[in-house]
């Protein structure tokens, strides 16, 4: 059938030589746009029936290139070259655009990362699902909303009925991509590729997702290409992996192979440089100078204290409350992470630290002196409090010069001259690690890493005493954002920094915090110190993000055989008809709600040290055997509560 | 009485028949409404000819009188008139035409609470009925312009005295009930306005046309495009160049009228107070070149008075300062002791004629070293300015229209002890006020005028550059019998048919 | 280790102009425009060099169609059209020029102040930007140019008073976008006082923007202006515009077609390269940020 | 009420209940526009006021006209009430207005109300007529554009906007009168006729009028559409519709159009408006009795209580229309305002 030589080599990359014809037979595919380089160079995957293809490398690597390829959709500028290019079958360099119309929905679908964008904002899920229906089933009336019903409920979409009325924005993150899963399953596909589809997804909604996928290839037995850069993702999921790295696969192998033995350095860097749960000790036994102050932090003075904050938005007509009576404080010396999901608050409670914005309710104050009072200290105040966000192209202005962006906080509060400011703005880049001669660059010329470097050594320019860091890595490639972790914590320690750690990313919070807060719906649900959070989580809700963590060990794949009940966004226990306002926002997700949380608001109270949860009814019982996510594995969902 | 002169090209179709709807585009609708009395803009005159008559007419001349509410009329003396009325006139409501309503009519013009325009040009003491058909008009001294005036229908329409009572006092303004050939039928503000055959009327052979409609179409191109696709039957058109083009598709052009093309001076201030500047200005436009561009070639020479007036004379190169003389104009300029003589013209914006003119008339004057700046002014900004005395400009720029009497050309723009005159001449006032009072016939008070349209000139007071149509009446030629008049106001309408 | 971003190449020059300059490079329409404006203006000012007459001069007879002589004909005075058209340029052009300028720093500056500063400042800003939206434009243009005299002056500043709204509207929806992006609240959180966050900022990112908005404001402008002579309250003849040589010769369109269409083809023109000028910087908006 | 505990539990997630009971957001945002609405209004009857009565002139010398004398003028300035304070004179006029009484126009003695009653319906219909073409051809065209970016199609229907945007509106109008005279003569172009009069003839006669505002406003339309489409084609839902076995057409149709739609209908809506203001100019040329006309004709000739009224009314009209766009935007959009 092929060449021979051709042919060889691929059974030679591939690992696995599988019988039958493949759905996706990719050999040597090179796409370039227009000008440029080629993006994707000699890249040969295969994909069988009912097999998960891993796909992981870092941002600009040619993951989604290949996946638009073999949709047939890439821009007219793009130029498309490969020995072999088949699509169950069928090949796609010489198809007319008719077919490939055709072959698309129908024999492969593709999964994009953001759902609420993958959704027609103006029309119902349920019409969207019928028109694939419609298309390539060519079903009618009566038969095609059945077939609707039936693919929502397959996908996990609760009480489909009402879901296919609804528009997607009245749809939550999860049930989203859901929905957009089951548009991409309308037309019977045998090949699906999905694209990161679950970073922009809450942990505890992406281990659902993940599990549906695995049931979707079971139930199915479509071939499923899953392209992520979270190794736990392609971990839990993924039969075989292939790495990619500048538009070229390095590395392609069984899962297991390749994670736990890779052959290439690069993804040996790339596993090693992703934090886990885990990580943490090894952080911190780097450090060891500084182990002690890092571990005594009661003794520390408040540096700034939080008292029953409260912001709330109205933006178009709704009204959210984006932080809901936080009380915190934030010790000298100290790094307090703050985790949540999307949409927690994190961000707002970030900005009413950093007096870019004013609680409607409740107080700030830094060292006793609320920040609604600081009338002329306000100058000092810009001084010792700065900010680290999280999109390093945002925080740089595109406009102005990397020196004049550094050096603007020092003319502003600091009032010093041109030449003093030069100095320092010098020395500063060394000290982030960047060269002197990046001060006469724009910033486009630099990457996502040295971005953040730059931003870092803004926020550094006024020697501040603390520096709240909003999710300062999460747009970074974990190689990168392992470097630039460890520059935040050598300047940390060289300055006695005081950080806000802000981050929805666990691992990434556990490898940095002393202290951790965690938020739900605006509100802190747990605080304490972050060994102790981490090992004995207290809140139903912490219980659940630190269950929903994918492991990147694929020998640690949770069983599949729960996945059964594996349905999110939905109230465990019964809801009362009107739920109170005064009810506990997590109630409708918690496999322990009662009565009481349905009423009544908790408050956060000390449970043990320095630990503090707010939850009626708190997991008690020091545990160290697995715990049962809740949300999406919800095991027990009449709610049987033992005390 | 009778029919329209002979010669009239529109009387060449035979013998006249009834019916028939006549479509009239209109330039605007009667800016004053439909009382007569109150009527002074073109609009406004050509509706009221259609509903009210006066006691008297005007023959096609618009010099001859003929009878027309008044079967006779006799001069008791310089300063008393007998008027004895026509039998049978009916007014549109069906009533009979009555002493009393003649003498409300004419009483009513010089009523204080009317504030018609026309009230200062009647020299009434009294007016009564003298037997059951003769009305008797006694006047404070002599009025040479008494019977004109009372032979226009917006100057002295006589209206029904039952019929205003009790009624608003601006309900004339909207509805009307005269004794004319036409009756009002609708009142479309803005678009439309429909009258119908007056059938009571007492020339009983006219009005042929069963009903006239005049719509409303304010764009010049509109209304040729109106004219020549039979979507109206007549309209009006400012441009000459207009006029002969849709002459030349086959359309009937009325004669053009001249009238005054104005430029007043303000002679009270400023460079024009010097008279050499004035002269040298007189001098320095090509009148010539101003008739034959500016005025699309339809212009002639003339006085201030108009030439399309009874009392109008026209002028010629020999008039005082007519003939260009750029040469002389320079040395005029130079002789008077003004340097850098620098002059606001303000004319009509509304009037697309005024324009080329005023532009020609700057472009002329800048090669005898004078800076003359056109502005462009609306109509009733430009009135007002004019009657406060607060010109804003160096000189106002107006057309003339046909007026009852001459002494108003003057008047508007000399009067003694107004505002709005700028000059301070006391031989030039007695000269007017002997030309209203006089009585000795058309003649001598054509002589009067021209003199002093002449001494107007020798001293240029004001600078007339040409006469010529302001509007042309063009119409289709399924429309016969018609013929155009110098005051514009359509007076011979009832002898229209169609053909 | 990282890649250097993909960036558009070419682009080392300095300052915050550099960006507009290399739209310019990248963007052919705009380029285009750019030539095509900078003819006609160059055309127009230079007429008096190179002709034989002077645009008020009556030339030849009324009316003659286009010739040698005059390669646009003459008008209704026997001017040269083709010498007024082009000094008509220098008055619309300018006009337009000044207007959209005027509007420009007006409207970006009400349209910053409300973006960045929001609250009751921008309610209020908002509120008097709604009340002159309400004002039919060519109604507001018609009574102030009664009101104040039609001037040259009175025009740019109406034109400009028309334009100001839109601006405002358009450049403070884009400075509320990025009031709430990450370098301008990092230039808060180091305390710069919020002038010089306009300043610097704000006024660079919202610049193509603005460009664009200047340019159909400039074309717009001239539309306005032959409108406001259609009621004979344009630019004041014996000066030709371009409006008021379309009004003046609309009455002429059967008979001499050319004096219509010559006007009317150079406002399109004109037209065309601002339009052009602003889509180039509109398409190249979503690269420059 | 142990029951209404372990009652079925509600399968959608309940938002939290805001603590205050507060009308529904909808009735908030309806009544805060109106109330912006009004508050724009009486500024706007101010400004109506205080630009009318800067005009240059007066009305009584308009209405007495050149010929008359300093006593009449006089007499007639007492009766209009016009030498009383300006101040009193708006009061009167405000008060008089919210009673509904627009005043009697000075020259013709007709009640304002009747006279704008007669004249606004003709003005809104041509608004409507000229939106409905503008729409017509500018939405389509825009998304063909847009679809077809860069080709044959796109550069004609770019081209035409630019043309569209750079003839002057009367130009335009009589270039049409023109040419439709030469090849339909029979069509009758300059004959306004009032729908109540002749249903036919005055769709017939709002033809053309509706063509020379619609087409050159269609330009606007035509461009805002495309580079909406433009943006809605860099959205993942249409990738994704692509990815479904959508062709580029049926992705237009069943997604871009709608999606595109929003931010356009503002505009268009914005441009409604607009037109009630500029159809002064095609109300001229085509002999149509409008409110812009109207508006004119009474500035020019300083006819002081219906230029306020015109200006008035043509402000509430904007107001309205806006409020209107407003509202209905939720019914392209579901996005917008829906919270329930
Ligand atoms: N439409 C395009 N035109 C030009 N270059 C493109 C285009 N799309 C992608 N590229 C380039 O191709 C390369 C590969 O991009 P691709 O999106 O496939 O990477 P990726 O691995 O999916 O990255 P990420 O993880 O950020 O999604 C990048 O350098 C990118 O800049
Ligand atoms: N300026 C604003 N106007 C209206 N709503 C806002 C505003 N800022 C934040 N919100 C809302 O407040 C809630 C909390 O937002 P916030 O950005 O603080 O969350 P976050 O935890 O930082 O989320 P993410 O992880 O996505 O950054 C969200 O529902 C958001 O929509
Ligand atoms: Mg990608
Ligand atoms: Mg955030």
């Amino acid at each position: 059938m092929i060449g021979a030589t051709s042919s060889a080599e691929a059974s030679r990359r591939d690992g696995v030589t599988s019988p039958g014809t493949p759905l996706l037979d990719i050999r040597n595919l090179t796409v370039a746009y227009a000008q440029a380089a080629p993006s994707v160079q000699d890249v040969t995957l295969r994909v069988e029936p009912g097999e998960i293809l891993g796909l992981i490398g870092e941002s600009g690597s040619g993951k989604s290139t290949v996946a638009m390829a073999a949709l047939g959709l890439l821009p007219r500028d793009a130029r498309v070259t490969a020995d072999r290019f088949d699509v169950c079958g069928v090949d796609l360099l010489s198809t007319s655009s008719r077919q490939l119309t055709m072959l698309r929905g129908s024999s492969i679908a593709m999964v994009f990362q953001d759902a609420m964008g993958a959704l027609d904002p103006c029309m119902r899920v349920g019409a969207q699902i019928a028109e694939v229906v419609k298309r390539h089933q060519r079903l009618k009336g009566a038969a095609c909303r059945r077939e609707v019903l039936d693919l929502m409920s397959r996908v996990g979409l609760p009480d489909p009925e009402t879901r296919a009325r609804q528009y997607p924005h009245q749809l939550s993150g999860g049930l989203r991509q859901r929905a957009a899963i089951a548009l991409a399953l309308a037309g019977k596909p045998k090949i699906l590729l999905a694209d990161e589809p679950t970073t922009a997804l809450d942990v505890t909604v992406q281990a659902g997702i993940l599990r549906l996928f695995r049931r979707i290839r079971d139930e199915l037995g479509v071939g499923i290409v899953l392209i992520s850069h979270d190794m736990g993702v392609i971990a839990q999921t993924a039969d075989r992996v292939a790495v990619m790295l500048d538009g070229k696969v390095i590395e392609q192998g069984t899962v297991e192979n390749v994670l736990l033995s890779p052959e290439t350095p690069y993804a040996r860097k790339l596993l090693e440089s992703a934090p886990t749960l885990d990580t943490a000790k090894t952080r911190t036994g780097a450090d060891t100078s500084d182990a002690g102050v890092r571990n005594s932090p009661p003794d520390r003075a408040d540096l700034i204290t939080v008292a029953g904050a409260t912001r709330c938005f109205r933006s178009k007509g709704r009204r959210v409350t984006a932080v809901d009576e936080v009380s915190l404080t934030v010790k000298q010396g100290e790094v307090l992470g703050v985790v949540g999901e999307s949409g927690s608050g994190k961000s707002t409670l970030a900005k009413l630290l950093v007096h870019l914005d004013t609680p409607d309710e409740g107080a700030l104050a830094m060292e006793g002196i609320e920040y609604a009072k600081l009338g002329s200290r306000a100058r000092r105040f810009r001084e010792a409090v700065q900010m680290v966000f999280q999109h390093p192209a945002g925080s740089l202005n595109p406009r102005l010069k990397v020196g004049t962006s550094i050096r603007e906080p020092m003319r502003s509060v600091r009032a010093m001259n041109r030449g003093e400011a030069g100095d320092r703005v010098r020395e500063l880049l060394r000290e982030v690690g960047l060269p002197e001669s990046s001060e006469h660059r724009l910033p486009h010329e630099f990457s996502g890493g040295q971005k953040q470097r730059i931003a870092i050594a803004r926020a550094l320019s006024c020697s501040p005493r603390v520096v709240i860091l909003d999710e300062p890595t999460s747009a970074l490639d974990v190689s990168v954002q392992a470097q630039v972790l460890d520059l935040l914590d050598r300047v940390r320690r060289q300055h006695d920094l005081t950080y806000v750690f802000i981050s929805h990313n666990l691992a990434v919070v556990r490898a940095v915090s002393d202290r951790v807060a965690v938020m739900y719906a605006g509100r802190v649900v747990e605080v304490g110190d972050g060994e102790t959070i981490f090992a004995n989580p207290r809140h139903w809700y912490t219980r659940a993000l630190l269950a929903a963590v994918p492991s990147t060990d694929p020998r640690n794949r949770d069983d599949p055989t729960d996945e059964a009940a594996g349905v999110d966004g939905r109230a465990r226990t019964p809801a009362p008809v009107s739920v109170d306002a005064a009810a506990c926002a997590f109630a409708t997700r918690c496999p322990q709600a009662q009565r009481r949380c349905w009423t009544e608001v908790p408050s956060l109270t000390v449970v043990h040290g320095g630990q503090q949860v707010a939850c009626h009814f708190p997991h008690l019982e020091s545990t160290t055997e697995p715990f049962e996510d809740s949300t999406t594995a919800g095991g027990d969902r009449t709610g049987r509560v033992s005390w | 009485g009778g029919s329209p002169s002979d010669s009239n090209p529109g009387t060449e179709g035979g013998e006249p028949k009834r019916g028939g709807t006549l479509t009239i585009g209109e330039d605007s609708q009667p800016l004053s409404g439909f009382d007569p009395i109150m009527a002074q803009s073109f609009n406004s005159k050509r509706m009221v000819s259609q509903f009210y008559e006066g006691l008297l007419a005007l023959d096609t001349d618009l010099e001859t009188l003929k009878p027309a509410l008044a079967t006779e009329w006799k001069e008791v003396s310089s300063t008393e008139y007998e008027f004895t009325l026509r039998e049978g006139v009916k007014f549109h409501n069906g009533e009979t035409l009555t002493v009393e309503d003649v003498v409300f009519s004419l009483k009513r013009i010089t009523d204080p609470n009317q504030h018609s325009p026309y009230s200062s040009l009647y020299n009434f003491e009294t007016i009564e009925a003298v037997g059951p058909n003769t009305v008797k008009i006694t006047l404070d001294r002599p009025q040479a312009s008494l019977l004109h005036l009372l032979a226009q229908p917006w100057s002295a329409g006589i209206v029904d005295e039952s019929w205003m009572q009790g009624k608003d006092k601006d309900v004339l303004k909207t509805q009307a009930n005269g004794t004319g050939p036409f009756k009002l039928q609708s009142f479309q503000e803005g678009s439309l306005i429909s009258t119908v055959r007056f059938d009571g009327y007492w020339d009983s052979e006219r009005p042929y046309l069963d009903r006239v409609d005049y719509r409303l179409m304010a764009d010049e191109s509109t209304r040729q495009q109106a004219l020549s696709s039979g979507a109206v039957d007549m309209v009006q058109v400012r441009l000459p160049r207009n006029a002969t083009a849709l002459g030349d598709r086959g359309m009937k052009v009325g004669d053009g009228f001249n009238l005054t093309y104005w430029v007043g001076l303000d002679v009270s201030q400023g460079p024009l107070a010097n008279d050499k500047v004035r002269q040298a200005i007189s001098l320095g436009l090509d009148r010539k070149q101003l008739i034959e561009i500016g005025s699309q070639g339809t212009g002639e020479l003339a006085y201030t008075v108009p030439p399309a007036d009874p009392l109008g004379a026209p002028a010629s190169e020999d008039t005082p300062f007519y003939k260009h003389d750029p040469e002389r104009a320079k040395q005029l300029l130079a002789e008077s002791g003004v340097t850098n003589v620098k002059l606001k013209l303000a004319i009509q914006s509304e009037n697309q004629q005024s324009l080329p003119t005023a532009q020609l008339m700057s472009e002329q004057l800048k090669k005898i070293g004078v800076d003359l700046q056109v502005q462009q002014v609306p109509f009733a900004t430009l009135v007002s300015n004019l009657l406060s005395g607060n010109w804003q400009a160096d000189m106002i720029q107006l057309n003339a229209a046909l007026n009852a009497d001459a002494s108003q050309y003057l008047a508007l723009w000399f009067a003694k002890g107004i505002p709005s005159t700028k000059v301070d001449d006391q031989k030039l006032w007695d000269m007017m006020e002997n030309a209203i009072s006089t009585t000795d016939g058309i003649e001598a008070r054509r002589t009067m005028y021209k003199e002093i349209t002449d001494y107007i000139a020798t001293n240029v007071y004001q600078i007339v550059p040409y006469a010529s149509p302001s509007q042309f009446e063009v119409w289709s030629p399924k429309v016969q019998g018609y013929q155009a008049d110098a005051s514009g106001t359509r007076l011979f309408l009832k002898y229209a048919w169609m053909g | 280790m990282t890649a250097v971003a993909p960036g558009r190449a070419g682009t080392a020059s300095r300052g915050w102009w550099s960006p507009v300059l290399s739209v310019f490079r990248s963007r052919r329409e705009a380029a285009v425009g750019v030539v095509l404006l900078v003819t006609l203006v160059v055309l127009s000012m230079t007429v008096s060099l190179w002709t034989n007459y002077s645009p008020s001069e009556v030339a030849g007879a009324p009316f003659s169609a286009p010739s040698g002589a005059h390669p646009l004909g003459t008008d209704d005075l026997g001017r040269d059209y083709l010498v007024r058209l082009l000094t008509a340029g220098q008055t619309s052009l300018g006009i337009a020029f000044f207007a959209a300028g005027i509007a420009l720093l007006v409207g970006s500056a009400i349209g910053i102040a409300a973006g960045l500063r929001g609250g009751w400042l921008d309610s209020v800003l908002m509120a008097v930007i709604d009340l002159v939206l309400s004002f039919p434009s060519l109604l507001l243009a018609l009574s102030a140019v009664t009101v104040f005299s039609p001037t040259k002056t009175t025009l740019v500043l109406v034109l400009a008073l028309i334009a100001v709204p839109q601006f405002a509207r358009v450049v403070r929806s884009r400075c509320m976008e990025l009031r709430e992006r990450e370098f301008v609240l990092s230039a808060r959180v180091s305390g710069v006082p919020d002038p010089i966050i306009a300043v610097k900022h704000l006024v660079p990112n919202v610049l193509p923007l603005m460009t664009v908005q200047f340019a159909n404001t400039a074309a717009i402008a001239i539309l306005v202006e032959s409108s406001l002579s259609y009621l004979g309250l344009g630019v004041q003849p014996p000066d030709p515009s371009w409006g008021n040589m379309i009004y003046a010769s609309q009455n002429y369109m059967t008979d001499s077609p050319w004096l219509p269409l010559g006007p009317a083809g150079v406002l399109l023109l004109a037209s065309v390269a601002w339009g052009l000028i602003g889509e180039g910087f509109n398409s190249g908006r979503r690269s420059l940020i | 009420m142990p029951q209404s505990v372990t009652r079925e539990p509600s399968l959608v997630s309940r938002p939290r209940v805001p603590r205050v009971p507060v009308p529904p957001a909808w009735v908030r945002f309806v009544l805060r526009r109106v109330l912006r609405g009004v508050l724009v209004l009486f500024a706007l009857s101010l400004l109506a006021f205080g630009l009318v009565h800067m005009l240059p002139g007066s009305p009584v010398d308009t209405l007495a006209g050149p010929y008359s004398d300093a006593a009449t003028r006089a007499r007639l300035t007492t009766d209009l009430g016009l030498d009383k304070p300006l101040p009193v004179q708006y009061v009167t006029w405000l008060s008089n207005t919210l009673r509904g009484d627009l005043g009697t126009s000075v020259f013709n003695g007709l009640p304002v109300r009747e006279m704008i009653g007669e004249r606004l319906p003709n003005t809104l219909e041509l608004a409507v007529f000229a939106t409905i073409i503008s729409v017509a051809w500018g939405v389509p065209a825009g998304a063909l554009s847009a679809m077809r970016r860069g080709r044959a199609v796109d550069v004609t229907a770019r081209t035409v906007t630019f043309v569209g945007l750079a003839i002057p509106v009367f130009a335009f109008g009589v270039a049409l009168v023109l040419l439709f005279s030469i090849l339909f003569p029979a069509w009758p172009t300059l004959g306004f006729v009032p729908f109540s009069e002749d249903a036919v003839r005055n769709l017939q006669s709002m033809l053309l009028p509706s063509i020379a505002l619609g087409l050159p406003l269609g330009s606007t339309l035509c461009r805002f559409m495309r580079s909406s489409m433009l943006e809605v084609y860099e959205q993942d839902f249409i990738r994704t519709a692509l990815a479904t076995g959508s062709t580029q057409l049926q992705a237009t149709m069943r997604h871009g159009l709608r999606n595109a739609a929003a931010p356009v209908a503002t505009v268009a809506g914005l441009q409604m408006a607009g037109i009630v203001g500029n159809s002064i100019l095609i109300e001229n040329v085509f002999a149509i009795p409008g409110i812009g006309q109207l508006t004119v004709t009474a500035i020019t000739h300083l006819d002081i209580a219906v230029a306020q009224a015109c200006i008035l009314v043509l402000g509430a009209t904007y107001v309205v229309l806006n409020l209107a766009v407003d509202l209905l935007l939720p019914l392209i959009d579901p996005q917008i305002g829906k919270d329930r």
